[in-house]
């Protein structure tokens, strides 16, 4: 036993097959590196949390919150919407979603949904950035099923070993279009941010050449980037902008914090949709774990996503960072007590105080944004002056947004408490006021007509969900 | 600490007579893992199991490898205790190791961590002399609660005092 | 030098004055222990932090925040309500206030003021507890100016070494009948208290005897319940209550929470007062430090007030605990880096942002109370019916709790972040209801006339604000 350990401490790995940057299958680079492909595979497991975690068959949200349909009434959101899971469905997820196969959804998707460089450098003849474009602007469909010109389709595999490691050096690198684009308009903006040194020191040097993260962030810096390449807030560009249309953008442009973002779109003038039950032009968040946590204490004081999500296993005398990326809380002993040195059974405690907060905030915001709704509604059907219901639209826009950040974002607060509660704050703020001023449109006596959660006719039954990617262990 | 932490010393001790063999197998470990190492002084010594390695390396990066030992903090002063924990320690350590059967990341036990105190104060008696200790209200306050990166230094600026590997790139 | 050293080493101290229970000068304390002494002396000096610290003359938080005097409108605290400054200062601030100049104060204010000790001993013929009673019942000025049997004052010092310390070990104690059947109450509750384990031990215990922090309480955890003594939320027993008028009282018999307070006080139907402008019955919150630093991490994390506010110092070749008591911002380096291993203009930086969060949802909150103000009381002056109007004065009650729970409390949200903010998010939730549901009371179109907050004619300008006690260092 203990001379075996002192060999592999002396023998980290041999390259038994090369890889290459068109090496996409992970099975091939798991032939030099078993330990990392191991835990890459486990990632098809499933065990919940209190709030997170995942199951076989993900949870629908739309069902275990209602007003969720309330708050995306007319957006494919409304349709679907389930709980996060490993990443060895996250292709496979999207093939299933009813919001692909019930609306158009464009070829951008699958930048955050699968081994895409293929793709791109097939479309842009080579260049990535040019077929980045190509692909966004594709349908799903056409853009799930490329081929390249031996008719060997091109969209293969969920996130692989090639999209975060260069196969030459295995370093971490980011490979992702819409980040790299991101990332420099966020370096040029002019929002503190501490957490990233590498970020500050191009802004104080001569920035003649755009920020790279490739280049000038610290590895401890990509441990953290490496992520946000897709565990960000995006959107695509409607029709008509001048970078053409279903471009994959992140709206770093005036920083990350919720409010730089919001000024971002109120900027471009940008929503995603009509709300259908009001007609305010409203915002959808996605994701934005990168940015909340970049508000957070953990970021502040230097702690990356992979220290928590990808912590080092030991495997005999060797450290391994787990590629089983999953909730930390399954695993808090390596994730959390190599810097919190208390029982794992008091760290969740930590945790769950800080989610159960949250929690019960959404929930207010969730119940002044659904009053709120069903006032302005009340008042539209009683036939009230448009003109007099344009501040609550506005309201509106503003509440669903900050109410999104901290509901769509996957920590249920964690990644930054009192930012979250803060944002939720502003939700119900926002929320009430919008309430009370399409109440005071109303005739005194005449109370708002409670707004219902419609039923879910077209969503897929749970025994319908969408199984694991049958192949995932081949 | 979790409960039950304590007796986890005691358990594999009454085992332990019961079963020669796994004491063999112990000592063996002992011995082949260089035990006498533990004997001595020098801190390399602890790093004959890989595991030590990151205590060791964060002990170089702490305020106090220029002025204590591994020893120094973690054996008592008093000649018999030093090699009763020496053997303690030594025994279970190898125990643990072999059989790959600890807690990770280790954890210190109770026990240890009041020779740890006596160790503190012995060495900084001066200094905290007006703090009041044992004695006057029973109980003294924990010197770690205030200074728990002396021993092994904090991995980055603002990181706790555990000993995580220190990934290429975040040393401070 | 080294000689004056090696001397202190050898001879921590040497008791050369006799100290017992009716010593209360600090200075003959400060014969045996010079170092404690010198820095309790200290406790003039003043200097600002960013929210905190303190000034010569005590800046005036109702010119700061005028929305105050509207919240506490009919309330004493709208005549005179400054920034704390150090413990020397105590005895002569009370002296000073218009709340005591212009209104009727009771005895019991000097509980938390003074060294009160043999005041209680001598109204109570011994029986400190009785005292407590008695001299809570009395006027202010009777109380303050209780002699003993020679004719000698009884009430001489601002708090003083025998209130914190038995004189004959030296260690720490509680002494104040408020705490003490305080947390008897909060241990008989059944609140969690992870953050206090000896409650937790004597809950699992016979309980037999009631709590005692004395003899039960760790000597950690007395580095707080020391300061708990009387940096809590409290209130005065009105006429007609079973246990006499005037009775100082923590709330705590569901809890330290905001909600477990507000629960208890529900109960038994107390009010301070009834709000000058609405007529709600609503309750003011005092300095909540203890309860809210309960809801924070670093309590979680065992971490104390003495830990921070009193860190230790080197002195010579000792190192002693400071007694200038103080914000912690003016001494990072002893009171956080010890913890922190980081610069302490970082350390500044993270409690910068907590508090700056805290402040933004504090004026927003106090923005969402007074257009409630407005709307209610403009449907009020329109004649509208009281019984539409009870539900809003009821959420006024709720929602000026919380916003006096975080604003009133000291730390501007440091001591418990999240929570600090979830309690505000929940004001400004109740405040817009009760906003909304007035609006709706109002006709269509008739928007509620903006409230400003009333003059301060019979406050203390600046120029006359209290000057420290002229005999501090004497
Ligand atoms: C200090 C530890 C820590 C750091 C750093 C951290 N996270 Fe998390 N993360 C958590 C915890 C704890 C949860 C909550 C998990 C749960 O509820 O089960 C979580 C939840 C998540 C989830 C949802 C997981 C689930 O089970 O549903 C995602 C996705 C996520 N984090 C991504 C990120 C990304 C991306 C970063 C970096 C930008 C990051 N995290 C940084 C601790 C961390
Ligand atoms: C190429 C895009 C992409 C990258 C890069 C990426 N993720 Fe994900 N991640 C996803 C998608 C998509 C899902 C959801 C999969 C699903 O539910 O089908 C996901 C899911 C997760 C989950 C939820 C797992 C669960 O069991 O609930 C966590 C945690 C997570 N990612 C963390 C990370 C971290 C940490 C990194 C960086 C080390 C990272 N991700 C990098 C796209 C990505
Ligand atoms: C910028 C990266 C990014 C883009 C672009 C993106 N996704 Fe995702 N997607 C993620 C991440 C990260 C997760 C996991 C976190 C979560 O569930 O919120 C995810 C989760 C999902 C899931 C599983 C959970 C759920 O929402 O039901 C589905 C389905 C999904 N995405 C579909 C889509 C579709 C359809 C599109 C295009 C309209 C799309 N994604 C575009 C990053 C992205
Ligand atoms: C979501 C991004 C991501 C994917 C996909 C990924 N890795 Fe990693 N990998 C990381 C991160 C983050 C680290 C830590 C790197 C560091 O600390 O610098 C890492 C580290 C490694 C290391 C260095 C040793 C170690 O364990 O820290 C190896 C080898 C490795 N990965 C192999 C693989 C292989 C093989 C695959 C595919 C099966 C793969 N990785 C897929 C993010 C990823
Ligand atoms: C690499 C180090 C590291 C890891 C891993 C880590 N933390 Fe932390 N944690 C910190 C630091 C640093 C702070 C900030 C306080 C400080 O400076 O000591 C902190 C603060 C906290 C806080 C208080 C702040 C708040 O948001 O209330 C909690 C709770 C916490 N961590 C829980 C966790 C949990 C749970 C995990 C695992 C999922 C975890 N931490 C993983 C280093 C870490
Ligand atoms: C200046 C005193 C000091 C020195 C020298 C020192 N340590 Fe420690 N050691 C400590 C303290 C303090 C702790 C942790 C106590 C706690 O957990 O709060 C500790 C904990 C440990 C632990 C248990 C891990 C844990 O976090 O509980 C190990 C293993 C350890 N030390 C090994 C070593 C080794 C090996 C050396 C020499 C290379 C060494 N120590 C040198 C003070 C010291
Ligand atoms: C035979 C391999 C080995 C050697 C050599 C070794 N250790 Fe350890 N040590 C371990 C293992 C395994 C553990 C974990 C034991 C457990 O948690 O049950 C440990 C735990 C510890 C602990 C904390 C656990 C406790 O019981 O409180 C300390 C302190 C420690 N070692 C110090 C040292 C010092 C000092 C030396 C050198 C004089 C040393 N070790 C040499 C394997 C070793
Ligand atoms: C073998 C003797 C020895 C032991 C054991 C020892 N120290 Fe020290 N310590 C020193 C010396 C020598 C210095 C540096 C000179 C000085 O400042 O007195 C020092 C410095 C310090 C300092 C100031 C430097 C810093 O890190 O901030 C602290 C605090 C300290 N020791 C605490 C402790 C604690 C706590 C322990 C027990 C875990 C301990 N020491 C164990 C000898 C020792
Ligand atoms: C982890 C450190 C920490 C702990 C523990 C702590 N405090 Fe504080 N306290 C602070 C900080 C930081 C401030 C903000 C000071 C400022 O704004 O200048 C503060 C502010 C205060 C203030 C206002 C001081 C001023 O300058 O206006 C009081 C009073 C106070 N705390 C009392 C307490 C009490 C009583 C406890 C225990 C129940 C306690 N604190 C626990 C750090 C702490
Ligand atoms: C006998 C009652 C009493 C006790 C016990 C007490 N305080 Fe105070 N404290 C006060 C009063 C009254 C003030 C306000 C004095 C003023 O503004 O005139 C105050 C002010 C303060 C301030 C503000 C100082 C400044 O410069 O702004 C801090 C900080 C503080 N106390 C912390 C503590 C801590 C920590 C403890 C326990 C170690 C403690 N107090 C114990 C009554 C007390
Ligand atoms: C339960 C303890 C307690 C009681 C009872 C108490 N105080 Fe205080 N008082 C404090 C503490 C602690 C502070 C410092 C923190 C702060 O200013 O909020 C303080 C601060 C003050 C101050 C200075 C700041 C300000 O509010 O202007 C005045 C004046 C004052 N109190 C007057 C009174 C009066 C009058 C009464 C009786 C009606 C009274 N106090 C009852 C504990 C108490
Ligand atoms: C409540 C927190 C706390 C505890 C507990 C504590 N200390 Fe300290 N200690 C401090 C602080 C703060 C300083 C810094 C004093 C200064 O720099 O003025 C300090 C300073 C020291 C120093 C001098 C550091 C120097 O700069 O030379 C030594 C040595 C020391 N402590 C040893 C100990 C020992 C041994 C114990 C346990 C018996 C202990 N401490 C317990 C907070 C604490
Ligand atoms: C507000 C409460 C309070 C007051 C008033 C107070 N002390 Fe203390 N004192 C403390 C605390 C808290 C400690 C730390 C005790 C511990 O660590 O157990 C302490 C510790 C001490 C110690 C032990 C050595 C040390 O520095 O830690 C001495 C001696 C002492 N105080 C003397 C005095 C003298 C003399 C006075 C009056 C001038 C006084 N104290 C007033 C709270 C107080
Ligand atoms: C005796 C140790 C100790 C002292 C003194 C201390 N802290 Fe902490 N601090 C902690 C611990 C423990 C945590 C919780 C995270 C963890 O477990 O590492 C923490 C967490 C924090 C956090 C993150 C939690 C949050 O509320 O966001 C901040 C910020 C912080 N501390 C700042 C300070 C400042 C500023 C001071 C001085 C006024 C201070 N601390 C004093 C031990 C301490
Ligand atoms: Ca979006
Ligand atoms: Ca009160």
């Amino acid at each position: 036993n203990i001379t075996e350990r002192r060999w592999e401490a002396r023998h980290p790995f041999v390259r038994l097959a090369e890889v290459d940057e068109r090496t996409i299958d992970p099975a091939v680079w798991g032939r030099n590196w078993p330990h990392q492909y191991d835990s890459y595979l486990r990632t098809v497991d499933y065990e919940r949390t209190r709030y997170g975690g995942s199951d076989a068959v993900p949870k629908q949200k739309l069902d275990a919150d209602p007003w969720l349909r309330l708050m995306w009434a007319g957006f494919a959101f409304s349709l679907d919407y389930r709980e996060a899971r490993g990443h060895a469905y996250m292709l496979a997820d999207q093939d299933h979603t009813e919001r692909v196969l019930q609306r158009p959804q464009p070829g951008a998707c699958l930048h955050c949904h699968s081994s895409i460089l293929p793709a791109y450098r097939h479309a842009g003849d080579g260049d990535v950035m040019a077929g980045f474009r190509l692909v966004n602007q594709m349908t799903w469909n056409e853009a799930r099923q490329m081929t390249d010109d031996q008719g060997e389709p091109l969209v293969t595999h969920p996130i692989a070993c090639v999209d975060c490691h260069d196969p030459q050096t295995m370093s971490l690198r980011v490979t992702r279009p819409g980040f790299i684009v991101g990332i420099r308009a966020l370096a040029e903006s002019d929002e503190p941010l501490p957490h990233l040194p590498s970020v500050e020191r191009w802004r104080r040097g001569d920035r003649r050449e755009p920020y790279d993260a490739n280049r000038d962030a610290s590895r401890h810096e990509m441990r953290s980037m490496a992520c946000a390449q897709c565990h960000v807030e995006y959107y695509f560009t409607p029709e008509g902008d001048p970078r053409g249309r279903n471009q994959l953008v992140f709206p770093w442009h005036h920083g990350l914090k919720a409010e730089s973002q919001e000024a971002y779109y109120d900027e471009i003038g940008f929503s995603d949709w009509k709300h259908a039950i009001t007609g305010a032009g409203v915002i959808k968040v996605q994701h934005p774990e990168f940015e909340m946590w970049s508000q957070g204490i953990h970021a502040r004081a230097g702690v990356s996503c992979a220290d928590c999500h990808m912590p080092y296993e030991r495997i005999g005398a060797m450290k391994v960072s787990s590629h089983h990326v999953r909730s930390p809380l399954l695993n808090a002993a390596q994730a959390c007590q190599v810097c919190h040195n208390v029982p794992e059974a008091e760290l969740l405690a930590r945790a769950h105080t800080i989610q159960d907060r949250t929690r019960d905030l959404a929930e207010r915001a969730a119940a002044a944004l659904v009053d709120m709704l069903s006032a302005v509604k009340t008042a539209q059907d009683a036939g009230v002056d448009a003109a007099a219901l344009a501040a609550p639209l506005q309201l509106q826009r503003r509440a669903q947004w900050r109410l999104d950040w901290v509901y769509s974002e996957n920590s249920h607060g964690f990644h930054a408490a009192q930012e979250s509660a803060r944002l939720l704050g502003e939700a119900i703020d926002y929320a009430r006021r919008g309430e009370a001023l399409a109440r005071q449109a109303l005739a005194p006596g005449q109370p708002p007509r409670r707004l219902e959660p419609p039923p879910m006719p077209s969503a897929t039954p749970d025994a319908k969900a969408p199984p694991g990617p049958s192949a995932a262990r081949d | 600490m979790a409960p039950g932490r304590d007796s986890r010393g005691i358990l594999p001790l009454i085992f332990a007579a019961m079963t020669g063999a796994a004491v063999g197998v112990g000592l063996f470990t002992f011995g082949y893992g260089r035990g006498h190492a533990y004997l001595s002084d020098d801190p390399a010594a602890c790093t004959q199991c890989h595991i030590m390695q990151d205590p060791y390396d964060s002990w170089l990066k702490s305020s106090h490898h220029a002025h204590a030992t591994c020893n120094d903090c973690h054996l008592p002063k008093s000649f018999g205790g030093k090699w009763l924990a020496k053997a303690d320690n030594g025994f279970f350590h190898s125990w643990a190791f072999t059989f790959q059967d600890f807690h990770e990341p280790i954890q210190i036990k109770k026990r240890n961590l009041r020779i740890l105190q006596a160790n503190c104060v012995a060495c900084h008696q001066t200094m905290v002399q007006q703090m009041p200790r044992e004695g006057l209200t029973g109980e003294a306050l924990s010197c770690f609660h205030c200074h728990q990166s002396v021993g092994h230094g904090a991995r980055t600026a603002g990181m706790p005092r555990r000993f995580p590997p220190i990934p290429k790139g975040a040393e401070p």
